[in-house]
């Protein structure tokens, strides 16, 4: 049983650049896989593990996902190949765009029963594109799943945590599964993972190699720009200790919110 | 014959309904609109939504027991084909983004989720949503109809529709999907510990408190307030004393409480993002240039070991 | 992957780690380069001044592909007093062509290239994973591990930077004292390039580097640098350990005084810090040396010491890629011998010998102790304040003599003529 | 340029802290018997150290792990390692 887990390579959001005018820049950012997208790893491996079969890491973007650091992160986690499917043209990329993509790498893998994708991206977290994966697979789709285990008969019994809800369900194959982040603990990469990790197999394509001849995105982005500041009273309070919170007791009761 | 705008609703969650109405008056952007939505359940749910400016509500009246609310889907397909409608506007519940999610697959149509704001230009729509953990926003335009989009709670405000419209209600049948999940079991579960999205209080401690014992103080500056205990990034500002659900900013909690009170947090932007929707920001930190102050309402440059328990006292004797 | 072995393991992807690593990986030996933090550079710092010709002999023009920042045609050294300051400003042409002499480098980004450029050879970076211990097995190193795994080869190089815990628990050095080491406290602050290009009167890929002495650190032994990067400074404190402990001042509050003084401040006005960080630098020159090799294992780099200040220049990563010359040289010759007992490796400290590394520890050896005079950074520093004070103060009466100005100036800074002799002396024999 | 304190400066720093895995203890017992001068609480760059009610604290989120300390301190006052593989400050600049 193959299983295919979806990543996402993204700038890491605590390197984020607010300049004064309020424009956002993540030039300096150092890429790497998202946080949310390792337990989703972690979970296809120990599946992998538990009921052998092979864990296939796929992703997709711009030339700047394919570097030798992360490369080496994602198999040195227990995932035997990876897959990048890479094209300039996957500039911020929409939701719909990268669906279509990996929907079709998926296609072009062979025996793949089960695709798992994390609750959603570090950087956008829209938690939109495994959904369309699966429908545009036609295999059964859920998210928000919280434990997965592989049944006898070749069937899988998944728990969602829906709200205040928690649903057991009989899941049949093939399926694509979002998980949720606390699925399970990303492993720390062993010494001995991380220099298998050097002779696994790394396949790159293209968009032509699986089939598309172009992308027409379906969002514009107009810009992006720092979330608007609510304005302030900044009243600095003075005097002693106790005087200062006195006011403060006062000013909050005056507003309403004591 | 001006073409009417067609505007489709879907909520699990009746009390997202209405806020869901309220953006589609914003897409109707004030020319005729057909607005139609789908409830499941009796007469009663169909009750609630008549009046509220729909005009066309598909009624649904159960689900079998062992189906998810999610495998309406199929049954949404068909009234999709059935309107074509330009906009359909999904309640941002668990259940909506799947739905939301295969829909916009399924019509190769545009995806935009935890929509915040929307606005007309020259060229169409704008919408407005959150990106990098909160670290910043995105103005974007879809370029595709028809177009897919979730909305959460809080965003648009339900105008109380002005005309005394009579919906059309259609009954449809719930059409399974072809393969689908069987449900084995469903168990309520207790609410979730701290939800400082929804906390009317906060009190969140910072690099400012020196040792994990000192928490207690804040436990009971925080019991004194009836408020939740929030904190920072374990690193930027705090040492990682206090569970990861309890993290205002990136990637963490965005309070919407009108308290909130920082202890000697410095206010770096990882962690203040989080707070900017909170009524009345009070910060106490030793250190007068920390940045928090310039995003308060009120601040106290003094030692929090001295203002905390005074801050205690005072709000007891009171 | 464990149970086989491996030919060499090299500990830190330091400068000489990675330097060490591509040499062996060209000479076709099977090599792992561990280092603990997520990418190399990312545990590394330096004041960052590479000088560069000995990196040229292994990987030719490396300028035009690694991320360097300036290369240095200007350098200063500065007086500083409270409110003086008095450089000597060289600044030549010859440094600003190939083969460049030197250059200004971020560690972040240049150790990592550098670990790329190993990698790329062959060798094997193992990011991430920090070695624990040495297998030891009698009087010979055999392998290391991280946690419960175990990897061996034929030779371990300790590659671990100042504090180095490898050659401590090898027995090749005790613990560090405080006489031999200094404090290094720096920051990275955000500048346009244009600025910094006005600011420093440099054009094109220009750099300069201050070399700053006196009031920078209160009187305490030590000296500032401040050197210009592409398109930021890097400004710092190197602090002497056992003269800060006696004096008892907060080294935070040294390096916000030094960061203050006007000199500084003009430098780095409208500036946006980035980073702050830290690193302790060896200063005990040839005097710290430990044992650099036994029975399977080597010691490279800042692990074994190799850096020194004689105040007009600061050096350890060339140091650093000639000690990694050196030992791979070393591993070679055993790895063709299969003779990897510390005989076989004393070609390591031979080489060593012969090349310019030991070469300047012999030359600078008198340095370190030099550099301590306490003189140097509180008299010296205010007399030549006075001198130039007394050359160019024109109040309306006659002007003095020089000699007298020189005179006096040594007196009311109670310098006697026998110390100035002295120091005189020893500076000339120690430079 | 403005001055920031020393906490301000390491919060512009990027770490990667390993939660529940402090790389520094501290032994009181040895510090009260062997260490007059307290130099940890001066000659760190990071101001990890501070005393609080004559007790030698050590906040080692924020450690630059430039080593001093263990050369400062008497031998046994500090357990004092580099923290895990790839946890700790991450330098970008450096």
């Amino acid at each position: 049983m193959n299983i295919v887990v979806c990543l996402k390579i993204t700038p890491d959001p605590e390197d984020l650049e607010i300049g004064p005018d309020g424009s956002v820049s993540t030039t300096h950012a150092e890429w790497k896989t998202g946080s949310f997208d390792l337990p989703a790893l972690e979970a296809g491996v120990r599946l992998a593990e538990m009921h052998g079969g092979k864990v296939i890491a796929l992703s997709a973007g711009t030339s700047q996902i394919n570097q030798s650091k992360v490369r080496k992160d994602i198999l040195s986690r227990g995932a035997e190949e990876l897959v990048l499917v890479v094209d300039d043209a996957l500039k911020d990329a929409s939701t719909a765009e990268t669906a279509l993509v990996l929907e079709k790498a998926i296609r072009k893998l062979t025996d793949v029963q089960l695709v798992l994708f994390g609750e959603g991206s570090a950087d956008l977290y829209f938690q939109q594109t495994g959904v369309q994966v699966g429908e545009r697979l036609g295999w059964v789709t859920l998210n928000a799943v919280q434990d997965v285990r592989l049944l006898e008969n070749e069937a899988l019994e998944v728990q969602r945590i829906v709200e205040h809800e928690l649903q057991v369900l009989d899941v049949p194959l093939p399926a694509v599964l979002c998980v949720t982040s606390d699925i399970c603990e990303p492993r720390l990469a062993s010494m001995r993972e991380i220099l298998r990790a050097s002779k696994k197999t790394v396949f790159e394509w293209s968009l032509s190699d699986i089939g598309i001849e172009g992308l027409t995105p379906s969002v514009e982005i107009v810009k992006v720009m720092a979330p608007p500041r609510a304005s302030r009273k900044g009243e600095m309070l003075s005097g002693s200790v106790e005087e200062m919170v006195s006011a403060l007791v006062n000013n909050l009761r005056k507003d309403g919110v004591l | 014959m001006e073409i009417q705008r067609q505007i489709f609703i879907f909520s699990e969650d009746i009390t997202l309904v209405r806020e869901l109405i309220g953006a589609a008056q914003v897409l109707a952007e004030g020319k005729p609109a057909i607005l139609s939505a789908l409830v499941i359940g009796g007469s009663t749910s169909v009750e609630q939504m008549q009046n509220t400016g729909v005009d066309r509500i598909y009624r649904l009246d159960t689900l079998p027991p062992d189906c998810l609310v999610e495998d309406i889907f199929q049954t949404l397909w068909g009234i999709t084909q059935e309107i074509k409608p330009d906009y359909l506007v999904i309640g941002a519940t668990t259940a909506g983004r799947l739905i939301c999610g295969r829909l916009a697959a399924r019509l190769n149509a545009t995806a935009l989720t935890d929509i915040q704001s929307m606005e007309f230009d020259a060229q169409g729509l704008l919408i407005r949503h959150m990106v990098f953990g909160g670290g910043a926003q995105r103005l974007e335009r879809p370029l595709r109809q028809p177009v897919v989009m979730t909305i959460g709670k809080g965003q648009f405000e339900f105008q109380a529709a002005h005309s005394e419209k009579v919906a059309e209600v259609i009954p449809v049948a719930f059409t399974p999907p072809e393969t689908r999940a069987i449900l084995r079991e469903r168990r309520e579960l207790p609410p979730v510990s701290v939800n400082l999205a929804e906390a009317k209080r906060v009190v969140c401690p910072g690099r400012g408190i020196a040792r994990r014992e000192d928490l207690t103080m804040v436990e009971e500056l925080a019991h004194s307030l009836g408020a939740e205990i929030a904190c920072t990034r374990p690193l930027s500002e705090g040492l990682g004393w206090l569970p990861r659900e309890r993290y205002i900013g990136i990637s963490g909690a965005y309070i919407k409480a009108d308290l909130y009170v920082g202890l000697g947090v410095s206010g770096q932007v990882q962690h203040t993002i989080g707070i900017t929707d909170a009524r009345v920001v009070v910060a106490i930190n030793r250190d007068a240039e920390a940045p928090i102050f310039k995003q308060a309402d009120y601040g106290i440059v003094a030692d929090l070991y001295e203002v905390v328990p005074a801050l205690i006292d005072a709000l007891r004797s009171a | 992957m464990s149970e086989e072995k491996l030919d060499v393991i090299v500990v830190g992807a330091g400068v000489a780690g990675c330097s060490a690593a591509l040499l062996l990986a060209r000479a076709g030996l099977q090599v792992a380069l561990i280092e603990r933090g997520p990418y190399p550079g990312s545990k590394n710092l330096s004041g960052g001044v590479l000088y560069g010709r000995v990196l040229h002999q292994i990987i030719p023009d490396f300028w035009e592909q690694a991320p360097v920042e300036r290369f240095i045609t200007n350098q200063v050294v500065t007086f500083l007093t409270e409110d003086s300051s008095i450089s000597l400003d060289y600044k030549t042409e010859a440094f600003s062509q190939p083969p460049y002499n030197a250059f200004s480098v971020l560690r972040a980004k240049f150790d990592r290239w550098l670990g790329d450029q190993a990698e790329a050879a062959g060798a094997l970076l193992v990011p991430g994973i920090k070695v624990d211990r040495l297998i030891v097995d009698g009087e010979k190193v055999i392998g290391i591990a991280a946690g419960e795994e175990e990897m061996f080869a034929d030779v371990v190089i300790a590659a671990d930077g100042a504090n180095s815990f490898l050659a401590q628990q090898a027995g090749l050095r005790s613990r560090l004292p405080e006489e031999h080491v200094a404090v290094g406290i720096k920051e990275v602050i955000a500048l346009p390039q244009d600025v910094i290009e006005n600011r420093f009167r440099l054009n094109g890929n220009e750099g300069c580097a201050f070399n700053i002495v006196g009031s920078a650190t209160q009187g305490i032994a030590g000296g500032g640098f401040l050197y210009t990067n592409r398109d930021s400074i890097s400004v710092g404190l190197v602090i002497q350990l056992a003269d800060l402990i006696e004096r008892q001042i907060k080294v935070t509050e040294v390096f916000d005084h030094f960061l203050q003084h006007p000199f500084i401040d003009s430098l780095i006005k409208g500036g946006k810090m980035m980073e702050y960080g830290a690193h302790l630098v060896p200063e005990g020159g040839l005097r710290m040396m430990p044992r650099l090799f036994m029975d399977g294992m080597l010691v490279i780099g800042d692990a074994a010491g190799l850096t020194i200040n004689n105040g007009f220049w600061v050096r350890g990563m060339d140091l650093a890629i000639g000690s990694a010359i050196a030992a791979a040289e070393a591993v070679i010759r055993a790895h063709e011998s299969r003779d990897f007992s510390e005989q076989s490796l004393a070609l390591y400290h031979q080489k060593l010998s012969e090349s310019f590394v030991m070469a300047d520890l012999q030359t600078y050896a008198r340095a370190p102790h030099f550099m301590q005079n306490p003189r140097l950074f509180n008299v010296y520093p205010q007399v030549l304040r006075d001198i130039f004070l007394g050359i160019y103060e024109q109040s309306a009466r006659p002007n003095q003599h020089l000699m007298t100005i020189a005179r006096r100036a040594v007196q009311q800074n109670d310098l006697s003529l026998l110390d100035l002799l002295k120091d005189l002396w020893n500076g000339a024999r120690a430079l | 340029m403005k001055s920031l304190s020393v906490n301000e400066k390491l919060a512009l720093n990027k770490y990667e802290l390993d939660e529940g895995h402090p790389h520094i203890v501290v032994h009181q017992a040895v510090c009260e018997a062997e260490c007059k001068i307290r130099a940890c609480l001066f000659v760190c760059p990071a101001n990890v150290y501070s005393e609080q009610e004559g007790k030698i604290v050590a906040d080692w989120a924020g450690c630059l792990e430039c080593g001093t300390c263990t050369v400062a301190c008497p031998p046994q006052a500090l357990h004092w390692e580099y923290p895990r593989g790839s946890f700790g400050i991450i330098y970008r600049q450096g």
